[in-house]
């Protein structure tokens, strides 16, 4: 769909079409669009908390798309907005996890903001404790192998939860076994106030996959069409049973680490400013426009469903009632069942 | 009806269910070839193969995480920890994720996992090869807690376990395992979880007890016997979910109650049963609601004269029993 | 004197201690150039420099562990676990390793570390920042538990765990932080561990209590006693070792007791303080030992209504208070 | 004290005397002597329970002596016989462990047999679950490192205790600090019955330092005198300040996994002929009388003198006493002191 007449050529090398570009393109600029109205409703009051993912929003729509939704699995972390939306969320779904709402199909409204997951979608519900995840994913491989069902896991987390014991143990594991897995760390070089430099004993935390027998990658992913290639990569192996594959996304965090945070405390000004330019989103426009996959008449049309789109999740999230008293104690256990169900 | 010692029926029980159901798979140190260290997954290996008889890496967290994403994506997994002392690495697996998995998810997702695991003292396992942990994991909500006493049990118990939706943790007292036999029916019967069982009827002590504890407290009660005290043993069977109503029944009928546990004293599984009986059946009680457990030191030492200080016997149960009747 | 919040008392503690003794360090998650999510440990950095107040990779059980060996070498860790949540991958490093240093190896080796961690709900911070962890803990012979309720105890009882020759767990209520002031004497004082405070005398029911809810206690307390029910607040301070004497005193001579925590109902801390009250006070009680604690689920879930369904309040402790009194 | 009159000059390259290299031979002799009668023992029905080191002391005794004793830190696992040996445990020490008496000096007979431990010697108390040593063996680098002590800390495990999280995150720690910390791997093929396919993703556990920014180095472990020269090395590099090194040393482990297990079920006969060869105490004892520093009248000596130690402690540590009762809830606590003296 793109707006010359004739195929741009942009993607061919990589295999990807114009109208799918624009796809990308139009989930890049909504899980941006998302994620700023949560910080808008945040600085109003509206809500209490936020965690999100700008700045990394482009690594994961690049990845992402080499994966067939509805079929593979994601185990997200707290920054994949993007990846939740390639796989079939939708900002009201999002939107209502935000304001924690009954209707809330990651939680219903139990969890932090943040927290997605979703059975449909076979996005697997997330947790806080930083990378227990990535031995889910593991466990989510192994039975895709074992039941043949031809299902890769894909998993997330940043370059600081990467350290955690869990992640040797799942890369071994997955090493072993040669599971249809892909590991991916978003390093943006800060685990909240902390630098790469105090949490990693390397600079590239992707030269840990030699370790485990799994080749290892490092995307710029501030380049979403960088980052596909690889990922498509990944997945071909994966699904002939060749193995597992570590992805690091060099990213950048343009927001404080969470609502909680200030980074004026640990980030100087000039840092900040630089790290701009690593904005996936201005720059997939750009690369886009020259090409001419997108005009101006386009990207007007995207912003506009985009914010149309965020304005009513917003609204029906918001409008949505909260959870009330009687479920509090539903489902500890399977057997806790809502007594109009049970009746 | 057959008779089988207590190794022997979690043994048949497992191949049992891996016969009935494809989706099941056993996972663990030393599972595969070998068959487990005590041999309870003997001969799994052999009949069911190595994609369903997984000898993994040392490693509990990657053996309790793995197991939580594969009951994700349809199998139901039983994992091994090779004991239960080696449980604590993957501590954060089981209360963050898999006690969670289905509240947090406000029921999307469940966590259909059983974890095996040898416990307790008394077999010169010394401080990191005899603990009793049952404590830690009946606090945690989202979880259940099974303790079986006897291979009758052990079978029922295991059967529902592994059936059940949501994450059961199983512990199997390592002194059982080729010291006590019983008959296990051929039928395929289960034990709900949550079932107490009077194991011995009496009407002057209530004494509960779980695990190789239920054993000591039937001998003392037989000892006392002789001495004309009654005694009437609870086996709780289930830590979680408790089975109140037996419990309950049993104390206001006798009026005292003594509970006996393995593990360490303060703070263990039997404080929360006395803090139960203590509210809810206060207006029966004419004795203290005493508790006879291990003492607060961090382990059993492994020396014989330290150990056998440390552990709860049938005499100082029946010496307990003495004390609360002449209350 | 001085008037400080909860949290300055805690920085201005740790300052203190680390120009008293160069052996001690600061290490955890964000406690160097942010001086920790909470701003605890604010200020460190630039006073000690990075050498003493280190930001430590994401990694609790590397946080605890590297802490046991500093220790073992002449060093006096400060470990900060930056939500109490997230401790559980150090447990096993906790509970197997800091706690039995010296039973294990016979006194030769100790383990003087001092694990701070906020915790406890009420602040929106959902299943997994905002849990009672205590009960874990307080269950592990060789370890110390600590959980202040007023800026006053919080040095006092602080100076007493980084001096203290074993491993100590300090815990923090969150929503103490900024919420409680008070007088804090300018004197080098310490509170020894394991003593409780009579936190309002009365007559009629002992109300138990720590943390946060020592100060909902003692609104209940004020509520019913325009009531005229006169309760007497024992704040614990320290749950392991846990002040018996106080407790018991305070039981025997109210009659009453009420059992007030936070955490999950089911195996909480409060079951051992019922359960000590019910063998060592039976004779004095003229009412139930009554607990009032979370309710059993997986956590305290973030909207606020159900969080508000969880937490234990002033108004419901009050309930329990008349309900109590009226037996 | 070889008997040639002239020196050898075996050890020439890698700086060793042939009096060291005679003292090296003497401690894996002792260490294989304890070992096999602590087998004997049990055997007889005199020790209840053997975990031991056969097939691991020449890598052992081989890097143990680059360190210096009285100064540097050791924080063992339960193979570590012929480590703590060269640290100056003696024969006694590791019998009255085996018999696990009052005056055992590692635990007072608390712990099993094989968990070794002595302040007076710089040897951190060995507990049961695999792998966590080595964050302790990180901080005891850490406070060196701090205190200016000019101490090395070095740790020991199996390659399947190297696959838990604490691994990870410890050498990422080390790695981060350029702590003086080596981290020994005895890789021995096998963790209890599990092979090393099955436990590990990589052939050589070594290629993992690279994740941490530190040296790998693999050696022979059968190879007593080759395992010198690189833990040589990895001192000086602790010591100048330059940081952590990570060695993989094979080895064959020549026992059961220890009395409780027995290796047949899972080990071919061939296998276990074949790794027979990989023994490093007759290749070290021909290597030394190739090269004229062993005589058949010092081989005697020495295995007289071993003997005799061996005997002697035997003798000693099984007339000990047993720990009492009232000794049973000391030491919880600091202040569990015994009645006599706090009176
Ligand atoms: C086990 C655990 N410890 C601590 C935290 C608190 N915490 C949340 S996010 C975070 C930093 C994460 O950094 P990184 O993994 O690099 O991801 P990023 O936020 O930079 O994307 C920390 C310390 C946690 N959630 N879990
Ligand atoms: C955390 C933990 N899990 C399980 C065990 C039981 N266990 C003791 S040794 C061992 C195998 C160790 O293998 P490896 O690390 O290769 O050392 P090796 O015995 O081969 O020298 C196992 C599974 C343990 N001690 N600790
Ligand atoms: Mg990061
Ligand atoms: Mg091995």
């Amino acid at each position: 769909m793109g707006r010359s007449t004739a195929p741009s050529g942009l993607g061919d090398a990589v295999g990807l079409s114009d109208e799918q570009l624009v796809g990308m393109y139009r989930q890049v600029a909504l899980a941006r669009a998302i994620d700023e109205r949560m910080w808008v409703l945040n600085r109003a009051g509206r809500v209490p908390f936020v965690i999100s993912g700008q700045g990394h929003e482009g690594a994961l729509v690049g990845i992402m798309s080499a994966f067939r939704r509805g079929h593979d699995w994601i185990v997200p972390f707290y920054r994949s907005i993007a990846a939740c939306l390639t796989f079939g969320m939708t900002p009201r779904d999002l939107l209502l996890a935000q304001f924690a709402k009954a209707s809330d199909p990651s939680s219903g409204g139990r969890q932090m903001p943040g927290h997605y997951g979703s059975a449909a979608h076979n996005i697997l519900s997330t947790s806080s404790p930083v990378a227990t995840q990535i031995l889910h994913a593991a466990g989510i491989a192994l039975a895709a192998k074992l039941r043949g069902t031809d299902q890769v896991a894909v998993t997330f987390m940043g370059e600081g939860a990467s350290n955690q014991g869990d992640v040797h143990e799942a890369l071994n594991f997955a090493g072993i076994h040669h599971l249809p897995f892909v590991f991916v760390v978003e390093n943006n070089g800060y685990a909240i106030s902390v630098p790469a430099s105090k949490e990693l004993a390397v600079r590239d935390v992707a030269v840990r996959a030699a370790g485990y027998g799994m080749p290892g990658v490092i995307v710029d992913g501030a380049d979403v069409l960088g980052c596909y290639p690889p990922a498509a990569e990944a997945v071909r192996r994966a699904r002939a049973g060749e193995g597992s594959t570590f992805i690091e996304a060099k990213v950048t965090r343009l927001t404080a680490h969470s609502s909680d945070d200030q980074q004026t405390r640990y980030r100087s000004e000039a840092e900040l400013t630089a790290e701009r330019a690593r904005d996936p989103l201005p720059r997939f426009r750009a690369q886009l426009r020259d090409a001419g996959v997108l005009d101006d008449a386009l990207e007007a049309e995207i912003a506009a469903e985009n914010l149309r789109q965020v304005d009513d999740a917003t609204e029906h999230a918001e409008g949505e009632p909260d959870p009330t008293v009687d479920t509090a104690l539903l489902y500890v256990y399977a057997e806790d069942r809502p007594p109009a169900a049970g009746a | 009806m057959a008779t089988r010692t207590f190794i022997e029926s979690i043994r048949e029980t497992l191949a049992g269910e891996m016969r009935r159901d494809p989706a099941t798979i056993v996972l663990g140190e030393d599972v595969g070839r070998k068959g487990g260290v005590f041999l309870a997954t003997d001969g799994l290996y052999a009949e069911f193969g190595e994609s369903r008889v997984i000898d993994t890496p040392l490693t509990e967290s990657m053996i309790v995480g793995v197991s939580i994403g594969a009951a994700a994506n349809g199998l139901r997994p039983i994992a091994e920890i090779q004991f239960a002392d080696f449980i604590f690495p993957a501590f954060n697996q089981i209360l963050s994720e898999a006690a969670r998995m289905r509240y947090r998810s406000n029921n999307a997702f469940g966590c259909p996992i059983t974890i095996r695991a040898p416990y307790g003292g008394g077999v010169h396992g010394a401080l990191h090869h005899s603990q009793s942990v049952e404590a830690f994991f009946t606090h945690i909500p989202g979880l259940k807690v099974v303790v079986p006493s006897t291979p009758h049990d052990a079978r029922g118990l295991l059967r529902s376990a592994i059936r059940d939706d949501d994450p059961v943790l199983f512990f199997e007292h390592k002194k059982l395992y080729r010291s006590v036999r019983g008959d296990v029916p051929d039928r395929e019967y289960t034990i709900p979880l949550g079932s107490a069982a009077v194991a011995r009827p009496g009407t002057q002590i209530t004494v509960v007890a779980y695990g190789l504890m239920t054993h000591y407290a039937l001998e003392a009660a037989d000892t006392v016997d002789d001495e004309g005290i009654s005694v009437e043993v609870i086996d709780l069977r289930s830590l979680r979910p408790l089975d109140r109503g037996t419990l309950l029944e049993s104390v206001r009928k006798t009026g005292k109650c003594l509970i006996v546990y393995e593990d360490n004293r303060f703070g263990g599984y039997g404080a929360e049963v006395a803090a139960i009986v203590a509210e809810e059946a206060f207006d029966y009680l004419d004795g203290s609601i005493t508790r006879l457990a291990g003492p607060d030191v961090p382990g059993v030492p492994y020396n014989h004269v330290l150990e056998d200080w440390f552990m709860v016997s049938p005499a100082k149960i029946a010496d307990a029993i003495r004390t609360l009747a002449a209350y």
